[in-house]
């Protein structure tokens, strides 16, 4: 990975950002020059994350690190690519490119500003996915953050603004508490690079590294509060359910950036040292009150979109639990998992919206977001043009038994395999001999019953959509509607196919994550490129 | 000795600044209406650009003058948004 | 804390002293005021002495320190006072007419130039004839 | 390599081809193309399979192997031994009859291609099952039939039973599928592999080991609840409200046996145990005898069968109970003998169903004389279903009782068998007797849905037809029709273990014969005792009528998972803000302090020497004029935001005082915006007086209370945290390397802004970004924005003061405004130019001093506002053409673009490059590529805070002209 | 000096976490105005304080000895990014206002 | 190119005493001072006609004198403590000013006097209201802004 292909790895942040910047001197009513510049960047996007992820997938275990600034590692700011950064960037472009093609039926014409705060939503998730930086992550939340305010209230309606206003405040605080942590760590360990305060963890004296725990805690809340867990999890459903389907579907990945970060960095700095195994307990807890508060909402819910929401707290609640067990192999199944789950998700929000648009549900929405207040500022979304599908009915019942399937962890699909996988690993031929533990019972138990929650709340939404609707009414439904959502189905059968060499791209992942001073040797060692100014070498270090 | 003089002057033009502040904030707190309270707000403010000054003073440091040129030049666009939002209801018509 | 001041003549440090704690205490008389004063319109008359001699006692102080104390002249702080003291009637200003409005609307303090039945009325306070 | 390992991806893929082929027949008119394409599938699989035996019938199996997901030891195996072999035979044979069947069967409006697709699915999900060599594999295909069992049985899902008994299904073997590869996964863990062949030959292994008892009880319940065993068995009848090709298929062949097919299969591996014999032998001999005396109250034909079911389902199980190889022999003969016989009666049952239109065994009667073909084949199916002599039916029933007798087991269970067997039996006789005796014999039928019943079509009966025949062969001359293979079935189940045993139907006058006989008699008379009760007596046996297991599952279900768990999601989740927010402080603090406090930290002692006075008196204001925010900010909110100002000044100056003016210049700038976009949005917020509030409920004192303590709490945690970090000794930090280099490489002496644009600048980057996406969404949300009906008018202030103008000589409508901005606004007019200056002097100053492109960005966007305070929008919109869309993209493009010029010469994304420049005239001026970069912040802060206070501003205009426009047509209204 | 400033990010703490914890937007806004303001304070102080040394380069001074100018930097940041997510919340809290009708955080009517 | 020509010398006085006192700085401020005076033509002020400068200074020295004396007054009206040693009124100022500037001047002049304040100008019947903290005779007042300002301000803004 030398010459161009090098600064590829700061693509995936630069160019929804360019892309941004260039949609801010469109207007907002060429709406099909905008359409076109997202697509187009998104699409580069996607070819990038694709890139990446062959080259980590080429490489064993190899680190990508992109000195910004060219400043020597723990002074400038580092973007990482490994093989977990490249695998979530790749899951994030498919996600954006579906919920992009989803979005351009409708849903990108009823607020201002749609593919801009989209682009930088993707800015703002590839950044905190590659930077190797502690408050650089915190700037890329914000800015992940801020965009999904936007999105999130994209399309306006009383619904979604108090699920907004919810989201915001419950995130404002997250906010914060990211702050504090980070400036403990770094008020503790002097250090905001990742790799560095990993070096630097050893060294620290007792008490001040009672302290940068504490700051780790904090920080932790942040993320699990990002991640979903119980019971800081209450605005997740709402907001997700609320959020307009495109947008709900390009959700489905924040909930996994906490997740990620906090794999990351249990990983990274509490992998090994004094400070080993820091917060495991919790994350077991923790994944389990997710997990069965997830189960519970699946089942207590009528409206498929918080079906879904929940869906999310399950998934969630079971990668904190895994992660929390913290075994290679049970990882990886994780990793898996949250790559299946994500799909799923996604596919599922969009699919909803389709779903429901039969029932004159998704219409309404539809019909609060465009209450006669534009005063003529807002041009009327245009009647969508494209072809409607055929054999709508039997497309969308396939795509909702689909999810059903994936949800539930029934075979053939991926979540299946996701799910065995972890299993597999804890209790299966992953683990010969050792005796289950109470934690591997009790995920065990879980999974099983989450799985059934999805099942029958899945049957009883499914059959009351679907099956007893009296003049049910057929949605109309565009080709570049059920195609995204389709395709993200696809995939998952693509993961389920091709589980070997998922699971062995996972193995490799997971194995490179819990040897830390791979990373940290990767960051540390990368070496400025000399002759600018009079910046020399690794002077100063 | 100019020392000493500059110190101690600085020194207690600070405690009087500062005690200037506290009875402005009493102002603030008690009211009794709301244009007191901004009265307060902007004694407040030039109170502590005076502060600042007398600051630079007694660190024989000019960086902190901006500090001070900024609450002295914009300082008043708060209160004076404050006032109208009395007067007209709204800030901005 | 503070940094020893740098060598400058007595007599300057004095007459930086005396207008420090001229521009000081007049600020602090002003807030005194501003807190004993009676009437709202009396009160606005005690900040002033803090915006006007008050900010120039401490502008000059200042101006001599730093133009002694830095071997050149510094005048920078006029630019302070000519700030602060073109911008606080704008504040002034506009307060006191919201003070004058809601007064008259109220009936109360005795400010001349009352208003109409419409908005006594509207109140439900007996108007105050205009002085 | 032979190609016949290659026989068994085929007879797999085969079923799911013609299914996909059938789901694109979807809109095809004719009923004919779809059942041509899946008969001949299934035709063709039971071709493979048959031309499949010479290679199995040698002992050893057919395999194949693919490679899935080897890390997990999930491999991609197939498998078929004598006893898969029998099974496929059983799937894709009667599958054939079936599709034959369900030609004639399924009526014009049904939408015929989508049945036909799913049971062929199902077909291949149930061969994948019987083939599969990897456990792994086998559970997916296991989950499979689930599925497809579930959409054949709503196939008619505009009638309520179909979707209710559909779930049913689905829940109770979906339940037992995750049960079932959860004990897999144990079985993995005892054995190491997944592999079917070495679990199976590792049955001392598994058996001696300590997890047998949990992998055993959790399939048992995969195996169980898909074989309808008590106490899993209420699902089966109300399956019944599926097509009756889907019963005879789904109901009598394959799903349901699926269950004991696993058994068996699996009987090597964990049979002959104590708790085996328990478990299995008490739900099996359980479910014979409830599901034969059930079967005899049932008043509809499907459900008679479906009991008949469950019970022959019990005895097999019962059979593998026992644990002798000799009863395993049985079971799988039985296994065989009920498929052939139940299929048989449920396409007779459909056929009558058809015909008349009813499946009521109360209205039906004499039908014998209207269709007599379709009667004799019944009563020889049922003569088999009863166990009488010269059909199948009692070949394996005679072993089945020669077994009960023996002893296996020394127990209670074991020595009751042989009576509960006999019962049943008799029990068995009484059904099959009602069964034709009502339906074919007695007089012609009155009131019947259809009229004139007549025999069906000829390949309608023939799939009937058939499966009479071979039980007649098989009952006749076992040994040489089924015998081979029954043989190889039996020892490929065994192995070593294959006992000796004799297929004849003659074994002398044995015991099992008189329980045959005494079975026999005893149901006969059984029946023509009850003959006349159960002609009239409602559905279901006397005395548990009530208790109907779907009943109580059905409203377990709805209780748990709906009232239960909707209860259950508002005790431990709420979806109102304040206690998410309770939440996330709570969990902060105690995330923040739990760590300190486990690792029993001592924080240094509170020292107050050396403070500062002056600093100290500060604080006591700040600390004062906090707590008076936080307690005038719901009554007086314009105190609050003085206040909170007022603060905000304290911290400025704490800030200058700390060695910050950076931060000092920001934070008032910011403050000052702040301050007045939050007065922008005072405007639409509704009035609040103290009069409202006199009612405060104990509980909302209680609440006040705790989020006071909770405050409280937080404030000591983070005081104590805040000093602990501050009085630390200072790490060796990276600031020193950024104290040394700021100058030297970053060219600027001001090492804050060297940072934020040098350093660190990718986060300046994303913070401007943060900043304009807000700006962005504002932009955006208030372009919808309606306020609430209150807020609607113009403000009080402005309504009498226009009011008092028009009533007052000389004046007009707005001359209080221009009047009170009068002066004022020509100061601040005055101000504009002056502030642009200082804005652009503090944003040259920035790289080696206080300052920089934020502050700058921030000043210049305070004097726009100061135009649209002193003008108003309109004034100032008509001078001022800010396009704040514009300089936020010129922003950001041009920070983007200065990072991305560092590639032109190969360096990485915002490589900086500063040199002197000489000027003639001025002199050596710098010049660094970060002043550019900060320009960007400049423009993009510019554009962004004004987008931001504009469309703020501009709700007003808005609104009013709105609330005009609304008033004027109530007026023409 | 550190005990004061701690003081203050306590009190000013107490105060925001008291006002966000209220049901009506307007305090929560004020609340986490406040609260972003303690957390400034602490960002800035973790690094230890220090009078008069700010981290401004000039010939004479020793780099050894001046301010910290990381967490200056972190804080600008932050109270940038806090400035954004005020005008935000600020926005979207009279969004809904508009649409439910009260300024209760959830949308309910009514006093309390 | 030089819209407001004072304004430009003001602006780049400003810069120098912000920047320090360079030729480079001179330049670079006449560059930032005639943009910045762009923006106030953008503004379309009304244009005042500044007649006598001289004057200016005159007024300046007139002003900063009052208000030392003013100062001193409400001090010791504040020191002296009792609430009714003073008596404040209201009092109504006819002018005959017009132009808007010169009115601004006059209001910053009365109001950076201490003991004075502007409270509100009536733009059709040209009176200002003041208030005024210690009065002892209205007239003098009266006749003190008359004369004493409002006269010269007439000559400087013609």
């Amino acid at each position: 990975m030398t010459g161009w292909t090098h600064h590829l790895i700061i693509a995936p942040i630069l160019i929804p950002l360019i892309a941004a910047a260039i949609l801010l001197f469109v207007n907002e009513r060429q709406r099909v020059t905008k359409a076109m510049i997202s697509l187009v960047a998104t699409i580069i996007l996607v070819g990038v994350a694709i890139t990446l992820f062959e080259i980590e997938n080429r490489s064993n275990g190899f680190e990508g690190v992109y000195l910004l600034g060219n400043w020597a590692a723990p002074f400038g700011i580092v973007l990482v690519l490994d093989g977990l950064s490249a695998l979530m960037l790749l899951l994030t472009a498919v996600v954006a490119i579906a919920a992009l093609v989803f979005s351009l039926a409708r849903w990108h014409g009823v607020g201002a500003h749609f593919h801009t705060m989209f682009q930088l939503l993707l800015m703002g998730v590839n950044g905190a996915f590659l930077t190797g930086d502690l408050f650089n992550l915190f700037v890329f939340f914000e800015v992940m953050l801020a965009a999904s305010y936007g999105l999130l209230l994209h399309g306006s309606g009383p619904l979604r603004v108090k699920a907004g206003l919810h989201y915001i405040a419950v995130n404002l605080a997250a906010a914060l508490l990211f702050l504090i942590g980070v400036s403990l760590i770094y008020g503790t360990a002097g250090t905001l690079n990742m790799a560095d305060l990993a070096a630097r963890i050893p060294q620290i004296e007792e008490d001040r590294r009672m302290l940068m725990e504490a700051g780790a805690a904090v920080l932790g809340i942040a993320f699990l509060i990002k991640a979903g867990m119980w019971p800081l999890c209450f605005w997740l459903p709402t907001a997700y359910s609320a959020a307009s389907a495109p947008v709900a579907g390009v959700f489905a990945i924040l909930s996994k950036l906490g997740i990620y970060i906090i794999l990351r960095l249990t990983m990274l700095l509490f992998g090994e040292g004094p400070s080993a195994g820091f917060g495991a307990t919790f994350l077991v807890f923790g994944g389990i009150a997710t997990l069965i508060f997830g189960i519970i909402g699946v089942l207590a819910s009528q409206a498929l979109g918080r079906v879904a929401g929940f869906s999310v707290l399950v998934s969630s609640g079971t990668l904190l639990m895994v992660l929390g067990i913290n075994d290679g192999a049970v990882s990886s199944g994780a990793l898996l998992y949250l790559v299946s789950s994500t799909l799923t998700i996604s596919a599922f929000f969009m699919l909803i919206e389709l779903v429901e648009r039969g029932q004159d549900a998704g219409a309404a929405v539809l019909a609060v977001t465009m209450e006669a207040f534009g005063e003529g500022e807002e041009g009327e979304p245009e009647p969508e043009e494209g072809v409607t599908m055929p054999g709508t009915m039997a497309i969308l019942g396939t795509c909702f038994a689909a999810c059903a399937i994936l949800l539930s962890g029934l075979p053939p699909l991926s979540g299946f395999i996701a799910k065995f996988a972890m299993l597999s690993a804890m209790m299966g031929t992953g683990a010969i001999g050792v005796p289950p533990t109470a934690a591997v019972w009790t995920l065990s138990i879980l999974v099983i019953l989450s799985g059934l929650a999805a099942l029958i709340s899945m049957t009883r939404a499914g059959i009351r959509t679907f099956w007893t609707s009296i003049e049910g009414t057929v949605p109309r439904v565009l080709v570049i509607e059920i195609v995204p959502v389709m395709f993200l189905l696809a995939l998952t059968l693509v993961l389920t196919l091709r589980a070997g060499p998922a699971m062995h791209y996972m193995d490799t992942t997971i194995r490179t994550l819990s040897n830390p001073s791979i990373y940290i040797d990767a960051v540390t060692n990368a070496a400025v490129m000399p002759g600018v100014g009079n910046r020399s070498g690794t002077e100063g270090k | 000795m100019s020392a000493i003089i500059i110190f101690t002057a600085v020194a207690i033009a600070q405690l009087m600044l500062a005690a200037a502040m506290a009875i402005v904030s009493v102002r603030m707190f008690r009211g009794p209406r709301a244009q007191d309270r901004i009265i307060g707000l902007d004694a407040l403010y030039i109170n502590a650009m005076l502060l600042l000054v007398t600051f630079g003073i007694g660190t024989g440091r000019v960086i902190y003058f901006e500090a001070a040129l900024v609450i002295g030049m914009l300082g008043f666009v708060a209160t004076v948004a404050l006032a109208k939002f009395l007067m007209r209801g709204e800030v901005i018509e | 804390m503070i940094q020893p001041a740098a060598d400058i003549p007595l007599a300057v440090a004095i007459g930086v002293a005396f207008f420090l704690l001229l521009g000081a205490s007049l600020a602090l008389i002003g807030a005194i005021g501003f807190l004993r004063l009676q009437s709202f319109y009396e009160r606005i008359h005690a900040p002033t002495l803090g915006t006007s001699w008050g900010i120039g006692g401490v502008m000059v102080a200042s101006m001599l320190y730093f133009s002694f104390s830095l071997q050149k002249p510094v005048l920078h702080e006029l630019l302070i006072g000519l700030f602060v003291t073109v911008t606080t009637p704008v504040t002034f200003l506009l307060l006191a007419r919201a003070a004058l409005y809601r007064d008259r609307t109220e009936g109360k303090n005795g400010v001349p130039g009352g208003i109409g039945k419409a908005a006594g009325e509207r109140v439900g306070e007996e108007p105050v004839d205009p002085p | 390599m032979t190609l016949e390992p290659y026989f068994l991806l085929v007879l797999l893929i085969l079923p799911f081809a013609g299914s996909l082929i059938s789901v694109f027949l979807l809109n095809t008119p004719s009923r004919v193309l779809p059942s041509w394409v899946a008969g001949s599938a299934a035709l063709t699989s039971l071709l493979i399979v048959l031309f499949a035996y010479p290679a199995i019938s040698g002992g050893e199996p057919l395999r194949f192997e693919a490679e899935w997901v080897p890390q997990l030891g999930l491999a991609f195996k197939l498998r078929m031994d004598g006893f898969a072999w029998m099974f496929s035979v059983l799937i894709t044979g009667i599958g054939f009859l079936v599709i034959v069947y369900a030609r004639y069967y399924m009526s014009e409006e049904d939408p015929v291609p989508r049945f036909f697709s799913f049971l062929l699915a199902f077909m291949g999900a149930m061969l994948g099952i019987v083939i599969s060599g990897n456990v792994i594999l086998l559970s997916v295909f296991w989950e499979l039939t689930s599925i497809f069992s579930f959409l054949l049985i709503s196939y008619w899902h505009n009638a309520a039973a179909a979707r209710d008994g559909a779930r049913m299904a689905l829940t109770v073997t979906g339940i037992g599928g995750f049960c079932l590869l959860i004990g897999l996964l144990i079985l993995g863990n005892i054995v190491g592999s997944y592999d079917l062949d070495k679990i199976l030959q590792s049955g001392d292994l598994i058996r001696g080991h300590s997890l047998y008892v949990p992998a055993l009880v959790f399939i048992l319940l995969g195996a169980l609840t898909k074989s309808a065993q008590f106490p899993f068995h209420f699902w089966l009848p109300n399956a019944m409200a599926a097509p009756t090709p889907v019963s005879a298929y789904l109901h009598s062949a394959t799903m349901v046996k699926a269950g004991v097919f696993l058994l068996a299969r699996f009987w090597p591996a964990l049979a002959g145990t104590e708790e085996w014999f328990w478990l299995v032998g008490s739900a099996g001999i359980i479910t014979l005898l409830l599901g034969a005396y059930f079967a005899m109250f049932q008043q509809d034909l499907k459900g008679l069968l479906a009991y008949s079911t469950i019970s022959h389902l019990g005895l097999i199980t019962t059979l593998l109970s026992l644990g002798s190889p000799l009863a395993t022999v049985a079971a799988i003969f039985h296994m065989l003998n009920h498929a052939t016989f139940k299929a048989s009666l449920f396409m007779a049952a459909g056929i009558i169903d058809h015909e008349t239109g009813t499946r009521d065994i109360r209205k039906l009667s004499g039908l014998y004389r209207f269709m007599p073909m379709t009667a004799r084949l019944a009563m020889v199916a049922s003569a088999a279903m009863a166990g009488v002599p010269l059909l199948n039916g009692f070949l394996s029933k005679e072993m089945f009782f020669a077994e009960a007798v023996q002893t296996h087991a020394d127990s209670f269970l074991d020595t009751m068998l042989p009576y509960v067997a006999t019962l049943a039996s008799a029990f068995s006789v009484a059904y099959s007797l009602r069964f034709i005796h009502t339906v074919f014999f007695g007089p012609p039928p009155v009131g019947l849905p259809k009229e004139k019943p007549h025999e069906p079509p000829r390949w309608m009966r023939f799939p009937i037809e058939f499966l009479v025949l071979i039980c007649l062969v098989v009952g006749i001359a076992p040994a040489i029709s089924v015998g081979p293979f029954l043989l190889t079935a039996v020892s490929s189940v065994l192995g070593s273990q294959t006992p000796e045993y004799d297929l004849a139907v003659w074994h002398g006058f044995n015991l099992p014969l008189v329980m045959s006989i005494i079975a026999l008699i005893g149901g006969t008379a059984l029946y023509f005792t009850f003959r006349n009760y159960l002609a009239r007596c409602e559905d279901g046996p006397p005395f548990l009528r009530r208790l109907k297991g779907q009943r109580i599952f059905e409203r377990v279900l709805v209780e748990v998972s709906w009232h239960w768990a909707r209860q259950a999601e508002k005790r431990i989740g709420t979806r109102n803000l304040q206690p998410q927010l309770r939440w996330v402080v709570a969990m902060g603090f105690f995330a923040g302090l739990l760590p300190l406090y486990l690792s029993s930290f001592e924080p240094r002692p509170f020292v107050f020497t050396g403070v500062d006075p002056t600093f100290g008196a500060l604080w006591l204001i700040g600390i004062c004029l906090a707590i008076g925010t936080a307690f005038l900010a719901k009554y007086h909110r314009l105190a609050a935001l003085v206040m909170l100002g007022g603060v905000g000044l304290i911290v400025c100056i704490t800030f200058v005082w700390l060695s910050a003016p950076d931060l000092a210049i920001t934070q008032l700038l910011v403050e000052i915006v702040t301050t007045v976009l939050i007065l922008l949005g005072l405007r639409w917020l509704p009035k609040r007086s103290e009069d409202f509030d006199d009612t405060i409920t104990l509980r909302a004192r209680f609440r006040r209370f705790r989020d006071l303590a909770l405050a409280v709490a937080c404030g000591v945690g983070m005081t104590f945290i805040a000093y602990a970090s501050m009085t630390m000794p200072v790490p060796d930090a990276i600031a020193n390397y950024f104290l040394e280099n700021a100058y030297s490489q970053g060219g600027g002496r001001n090492v804050v802004n060297v940072i934020l644009v040098d350093f660190r600048g990718f986060d300046t980057l994303g913070e401007i970004t943060v900043l304009g996406v807000v700006a962005l969404t504002v932009f955006a949300l208030l372009r919808r924005f309606r306020p609430a009906a209150d807020s609607m008018a113009m403000p009080e202030q402005q309504q009498i003061q226009n009011r008092l103008d028009e009533e007052r000589e000389g004046r007009s409508a707005g001359d209080t405004v221009k009047d009170y901005l009068f002066v004022p606004s020509v100061i601040m007019q005055w101000l504009f130019p002056v502030i642009i200056t200082f804005s652009v002097y503090i944003f040259m100053r920035g790289h080696d001093l206080p300052g920089g492109g934020f502050s700058a960005g921030l000043t210049l966007s305070i004097a726009f506002l100061l135009q649209y305070l002193a003008g108003g929008t309109r004034w100032a919109e008509d001078r001022l053409r800010i396009l704040p869309l514009r300089w936020m993209g010129i922003g950001m493009l041009t920070a983007t673009a200065t990072g991305a010029g560092a590639w032109l010469l190969g360096y990485p994304f915002l490589t900086s490059h500063f040199r002197y420049l000489e000027v003639p005239l001025i002199g050596k001026v710098p010049a660094a590529t970060a002043l550019l970069f900060d320009l960007g912040v400049f423009t993009l802060v510019v554009g962004s805070t004004v987008l931001i206070l504009v469309a703020l501003a501009h709700q007003s205009i808005r609104i009013n002209r709105l609330h005009a426009a609304e008033m004027e047509k109530a007026k023409e209204a | 000096m550190e005990i004061i400033l701690s003081i203050a990010i306590g009190v000013m703490t107490s105060c925001g976490v008291w006002l966000i914890l209220r049901p009506r937007t307007y305090q929560v806004i004020i609340g986490l105005s406040l609260l972003s303001y303690a957390v400034n304070l602490f960002i800035f102080g973790v690094g230890g304080v220090k009078s008069n040394l700010p981290p401004i380069l000039d010939e004479s001074a020793s780099t050894t000895m001046i301010a910290d100018p990381v967490p200056q930097a972190l804080v600008l940041t932050a109270i940038v990014i806090g400035f954004a997510t005020t005008a935000l919340f600020l926005v979207v809290l009279l969004a809904s206002r508009g649409l439910t009708g009260t300024d209760h955080v959830d949308g309910r009517g009514g006093s309390r | 190119m030089f819209p407001y020509p004072v304004l430009i010398l003001f602006l780049v006085v400003m810069w120098l005493l912000l920047n320090g006192f360079t030729l480079g700085h001179f330049i670079l401020g006449l560059i930032v001072a005639t943009f910045a005076s762009w923006g106030m033509a953008s503004l379309r002020p009304d244009k005042p006609k500044v007649k006598k400068w001289h004057l200016l200074f005159k007024l300046l020295f007139i002003v900063l004198y009052d208000i030392i004396r003013s100062n001193i007054g409400v001090a010791s009206v504040i020191l002296r403590g009792h609430p009714e040693g003073h008596t404040s009124c209201f009092i109504t100022v006819p002018l005959e000013l017009e132009d808007r500037t010169a009115l601004a001047f006059l209001a910053v002049i009365l109001t950076s006097t201490p003991g004075s304040a502007w409270l509100e100008y009536n733009s059709n019947d040209r009176t200002v209201l003041l208030h005024v903290l210690d009065v002892i005779d209205e007239a003098a007042w009266v006749n003190t802004i008359k004369n004493r300002y409002e006269k010269l301000l007439m000559e400087i803004f013609a």
